[in-house]
């Protein structure tokens, strides 16, 4: 078991950031998910040993984190959310400075970080100055510090935070490539849900400080009705009126997406049916899993 | 055959408990002050005095050759502790090293709080007293350079340019003399720069505080002893203490009216208060309540 | 004058107003400041020690105003000014830059020069209001038994005003310093204390190059005591020469600091 | 309708460093999307409509007149800067009507617009709180609040969604939205394709300093109608529907998923198609699982022009 606390209670003064969390995490990718000011990133740094929880009790990778912080540390890769580097140096000292303050010889350090920054795609800037680097760079950059030491757990605080499209894409290979090792481990924590629902396999969800559900994936998102998304060109109104009069629900969305909810016992080629007679293109057709951000939503309780 | 795998690959070492923990932090803190803009050519100018001493000593050994040079004055040249002392506490040589201190120990702990590095450092097994000692090793370097190694270098060129060991022989505690005292200032600067640099993030407003409240000192030290005519005041000088102990170490009269452990005390009392200060600004996270 | 360019003038006027309100505010609530803030009231504190250790005939009996003169005003001419001036001059471009915050300020209907004059303005203010807060205090303190004497008043009237054309100079200087130079901190220094230090005891016209010559020569010349040495071979210029070209430094200063920051680009690395 | 904003043969070097290059466009009314990927030139185009920096060559106007140094008009504009920078010890109150200050308003106004710029993003509650104890969404949420607390006209938004949390970048998107409604000129950037695809439909695509495209979503789609269109669909009997297909000179590919049940077809000609799907659907009785195109979205549009 490699995370396993117990009623961890944290504040900021008066500010209450973490109520009452127990988690026990099984092996694998698992996502923290959470709104922003959920207690993500405090949880992340009482696991580290940055704050030292008000009460409860609790264990990383079987070392207490009360009393054996610096174990834990050894063990562990982080990478922050906040945008950090040290300014003055390129990336391959700077890799290797953190590999050597992990407690990696010299050398070692070195070839080890020329690779991890190979292996991030960093390989062509290594030489830059750190401060020249872009926001996608620094990410990488952070990313490839935190894997510089070979970590059994890795505790990422929004690994795609800032990135485009194929730069999030890249970050998330490299996640899924880390995370399919079996012996390491990887926690992420990200308010981003595509992001958890394609690297990871169980997820923890936070809110205002409190556990708001956890488990597999794959069981909390459960089908619960017959929702059908749906995208049309052509006579819209003629086609809705005729979904109307069928008993079920249309719900038209702000990028003009159709979620029709079909009472029970309807069928769905019915659907299309409708369309034919209506001289309709259906473009687009899904049936919907309840998806995470609908839980996720539902969790938090808002919208 | 073997190919290599793509992907993750995991590195093959072991990690070690390294016994100085701290030793990477102030390589890396002396290669970028060395990067600054002008450090190496100012650095240059600080050894100046040390250069000057050394020619004084090749001088002594020599002073028939220039005694035209000398107009009968020659006493400042008689290499002994006072030669020694007047070379450590002179005003230059400690105005220089705050200077020194401007340049290499602002940003040490202001720049990773700007830029949020401390994180980097407390997410390894890396403890707030190894931290700490990484960042004042890089002061103790830089001024190690401009004081104990001027020191013992006076010292062997002394014997070598006299060819014998008396001078050794007559004074074989000078060499702790100078050791003691290019520790006790060193230190004294380190927990001072560090103390600066971590009440603040702006490496700008550090770098006043460093200069200006050392030179604040002194003349606030200046006014108050004019008017009481009291040779206490001193005591309010950072400069004033560290000539203080420094003439102590050198076992020369003090300049001053006043017993030297209270100098000694000031100097303690700073370091405590500084060691206290640091302990609590720096941690893994800035917590604001 | 035309109206376009009384409308522009009117503008300008108004922008600075605000600038100078906005940074008025935020620096006066600053840590930074508050520091600062210590530092020049310790002579208020030393004049209250003086103070005491005369009623208690602690030591020797000096005049007040004798202690005022030759050690406040040379504290705070030699040495307080100078960092506060380097300080907050520089301030007014580099923390915008460091801070990444000069972006609030450039997408506001307010010209770059009124961002100057005002941000100059305004932290001029509060570091005077500072200094003279200070002198006051010592002033009175120290003279707490002949506060009826006319002519004290109009020596500390002539201390405070010098205090403050120094550090409206200064504050101009570093603000140049500030735009064109990245850091301008070692620069600072060195000018402050290197410079402004060794050149005013040269003999002729080169003590006139620098601003200490002029703010001393609005000071009667000091012959006793410790720090008379610190006005040796001053060669006076006339006091109306001197303030004529302490606000001609600063307005050039703050000119150049304008124009350099109107037409500079400032590129903020993300 | 005519352009509120007119940039002509705009470019920019930092340098020696492409920023931007030979930029020819007119923005109106609405909200416009600026995509790219990082460092492809948006917050150099935004910093340039802006008047944060001059161009190396060419001009950029709005509502005809120039920008650079054009201080009176930045009362109509409100900006939200990519960085994540305050000053230093501010709460969240001072920070905006520091800023409201600087359009010379009374005390009253600038109080009134603050509480209504903070509820809108809904820090009214946190308003007395030091900035820098703020969460990174909220912090975001402040710096949109302080581009649209003194009532502008035009609104540019640079990556105004990075950092936000679900709930909170739809909070952002509706606001957006709202001041469409208003009538006001709008221009967001943005890397995340769905963002900018949920906000509007007038998209400028941005790739190594260069304009790609610009003008509608759709539009762009019919642009590269030569490229051809896949369309996904899995049902009951694939092979059945396949044969189906063959004989329509509109469809150019057809392919076998490698899940079970699904059947790829490449088109030229969307229209046609899906003209004709539901009736093949419904004559022969297939029941259809499921229709995707996927790669009709933004990031298909944007993968097809750069070259990917």
């Amino acid at each position: 078991m490699s995370v396993e606390i117990q009623q961890i209670h944290f504040s900021y003064g008066k500010i209450k950031a973490l109520n009452g969390i127990d988690i026990r995490l099984p092996q694998g990718a698992i996502g923290l998910l959470g709104p922003n000011g959920a207690g993500k990133s405090t949880l992340l740094r009482i696991l580290l040993g940055f704050l030292v929880p008000d009460s409860g009790e609790g264990s990383v990778l079987g070392y207490d984190i009360r009393s054996q912080q610096a174990m834990i540390r050894r063990y562990v890769g982080y990478m922050p959310e906040d945008d950090c580097f040290i300014p003055g140096m390129d990336a391959v000292s700077f890799t290797s400075y953190m590999g050597e303050l992990s407690g990696m010889p010299r050398q070692e350090a070195m070839k080890r970080s020329h690779e991890v920054l190979y292996y991030v795609g960093l390989e062509e800037s290594r030489y830059r100055m750190l401060e020249t680097y872009s926001a996608g760079m620094r990410q990488r950059l952070k990313l490839a510090q935190s894997i510089v030491h070979d970590p059994k757990l890795i505790f990422l605080d929004e690994p795609t935070s800032g990135l485009d499209p194929q730069g999030r894409k890249e970050i998330l290979e490299l996640i899924m490539d880390i995370s399919s090792k079996k012996d390491i481990q990887v926690l992420i924590s990200s308010h981003i849900l595509p992001d958890i629902e394609q690297t990871c396999s169980y997820v923890v969800i936070l809110n205002k400080g409190e556990m708001a559900a956890e488990g597999q994936i794959s069981e909390l998102k459960q089908v619960q009705y017959s929702l059908y998304e749906l995208k049309i060109k052509g006579e819209e109104q003629a086609f809705l009126d005729r979904l109307a009069s069928m008993d079920s629900q249309v719900e038209q969305t702000e990028d003009k997406l159709l979620k029709v909810y079909l009472s029970p016992g309807t069928d769905p080629q019915d659907i299309f049916k409708i369309a034919v007679e209506e001289k309709v293109q259906i473009r687009h057709f899904v049936k919907s899993q309840t998806s995470l951000e609908d839980l996720f939503a539902k969790v938090v309780g808002v919208d | 055959m073997t190919i290599k795998e793509r992907g993750y690959a995991h590195w093959d070492g072991e990690l070690q408990d390294g016994r100085f923990p701290w030793w990477p932090i102030t390589r890396i803190g002396i290669r970028l002050t060395f990067k600054r803009k002008f450090f190496k050519f100012f650095f240059g100018f600080t050894l100046i005095p040390a250069l000057v001493w050394l020619v004084g000593i090749y001088v002594s050994e020599r002073l028939e050759d220039f005694k035209f040079m000398m107009e009968g004055e020659t006493d400042f040249l008689n290499v002994n502790p006072l030669y020694f002392k007047t070379y450590f506490t002179n005003d230059f040589l400690l105005f220089m090293v705050v200077m020194i201190l401007v340049f290499c120990g602002a940003g040490l702990i202001a720049d990773d709080l700007r830029h949020n590095a401390l994180q980097l450092y407390f997410a390894r097994p890396l403890k707030k007293r190894d931290y700490l000692t990484g960042k004042a090793a890089v002061i103790f370097f830089f001024l190690f350079i401009v004081t104990l190694i001027p020191g013992i270098v006076f010292i062997l060129f002394k014997l070598i340019f006299a060819g014998n060991f008396q001078f050794f022989a007559s004074y074989p505690w000078l060499i702790l003399s100078v050791i003691a005292y290019s520790v006790l200032i060193t230190t004294f600067f380190a927990f001072y720069t560090l103390l600066l640099s971590s009440i603040g993030k702006n490496r700008r407003y550090v770098s006043i505080l460093i200069f200006g409240v050392y030179i604040f000192s002194d003349i606030f030290s200046a006014i108050f002893k004019e008017i009481f005519r009291s040779h206490y005041f001193y005591l309010l000088s950072i400069k004033s203490n560290l000539q203080q102990v420094g003439a102590v170490l050198f076992d020369q009269r003090t300049p001053w009216n006043i017993p030297w452990y209270y100098s000694l005390t000031v100097i303690i009392a700073i370091c405590l208060f500084s060691a206290y200060i640091l302990k609590q600004r720096v941690r893994g996270v800035e917590i604001i309540k | 004058m035309s109206p376009s360019f009384k409308r522009k003038i009117g503008f300008f006027a108004k922008s600075t107003k605000d600038v100078f309100s906005f940074f008025f505010s935020l620096a006066k609530k600053s840590r930074r400041t508050k520091i600062f803030f210590i530092l020049s009231f310790l002579p208020v504190f030393m004049a209250f020690v003086v103070k005491f250790s005369q009623i208690f005939q602690l030591s020797r009996d000096i005049e007040g105003i004798y202690i005022f003169n030759n050690m406040i005003i040379a504290f705070y001419l030699q040495f307080l000014i100078l960092i506060l001036a380097l300080f907050y001059g520089s301030s007014v471009t580099s923390e915008e830059l460091e801070g990444k915050t000069l972006t609030y300020l450039t997408t506001r209907p307010v010209s770059k020069s009124a961002i100057i004059v005002g941000k100059y303005l305004a932290y001029t203010a509060l570091i005077i209001f500072m200094v003279t807060l200070g002198v006051v205090f010592s002033f009175l303190v120290l003279n707490l038994s002949e506060l009826r004497s006319v002519s004290l008043y109009k020596i500390l009237f002539r201390d405070v005003a010098v205090l403050a054309l120094g550090l409206m100079c200064y504050t101009a200087f570093f603000t140049f310093v500030g735009t064109i130079l990245k850091k301008s901190i070692m620069f600072g220094l060195i000018f402050s204390f290197g410079w402004e230090n060794v050149i005013q005891y040269f003999p002729g016209s080169t003590q006139k190059f620098t601003i200490v010559h002029y703010l001393k020569s609005l000071l009667p010349s000091v012959s006793r005591g410790r720090f008379s040495f610190l006005l040796f071979r001053l060669e006076p210029s006339s006091t109306g020469t001197s303030i004529f070209m302490l606000f001609l430094i600063a307005a050039v200063f703050i000119v150049l600091a304008c124009v350099l920051f109107t037409y500079k680009e400032y590129i903020l690395k993300d | 309708m005519t352009a509120i904003i007119q940039t002509q043969n705009l470019s920019k070097w930092y340098g020696n460093v492409l920023g931007l290059s030979d930029v020819t466009l007119e923005i109106e009314q609405g909200i416009t999307g600026i995509l790219g990927p990082n460092g492809a030139g948006k917050s150099t185009f935004l910093k340039l409509i802006t008047g944060q920096i001059k161009s190396n060559i060419g001009s950029v106007t709005i509502m005809g007149q120039p920008v650079w140094n054009n201080y009176p008009q930045f009362s109509e504009i409100g900006f939200c800067p990519e960085q994540d920078s305050f000053y230093g010890e501010m709460t969240g109150w001072q920070f905006l009507t520091s800023l409201l200050r600087l359009y010379h308003l009374s005390s009253t106004e600038i109080e009134k617009k603050a509480d209504k710029a903070l509820e809108i993003v809904e820090l009214s509650e946190d308003k007395n709180r030091a900035v820098r104890s703020y969460s990174r969404g909220m912090r975001q949420r402040l710096k949109v609040a302080q581009s649209i607390a003194h009532d502008p006209k035009i609104i540019i938004l640079d990556e105004p969604l990075n950092g936000l949390d679900p709930l909170g970048r739809r909070k952002i998107i509706r606001l957006i939205k709202e001041y469409k409604g208003e009538g006001r000129t709008i221009v967001v950037s943005s890397h995340v394709l769905p963002e900018i695809e949920a906000m509007t439909n007038q998209i400028i695509l941005i790739h190594q300093g260069k304009i790609f495209a610009q003008g509608d979503i759709h539009y762009i789609r019919d642009l590269i109608e030569t490229h051809p269109h896949i369309i996904s669909i899995r049902c009951s009997d694939p092979r059945q529907l396949a044969q189906k297909f063959i004989h329509h000179d509109f469809v150019l590919k057809v392919n076998f998923g490698l899940k079970k049940g699904v059947l790829l077809v490449e088109t030229n000609s969307r229209d046609k198609f899906f003209g004709l799907l539901p009736s093949l659907f419904v004559e022969n009785q297939i029941e259809v699982e499921e229709i995707t195109s996927p790669d009709d979205n933004l990031q298909a549009v944007f993968d097809y022009l750069i070259g990917k």
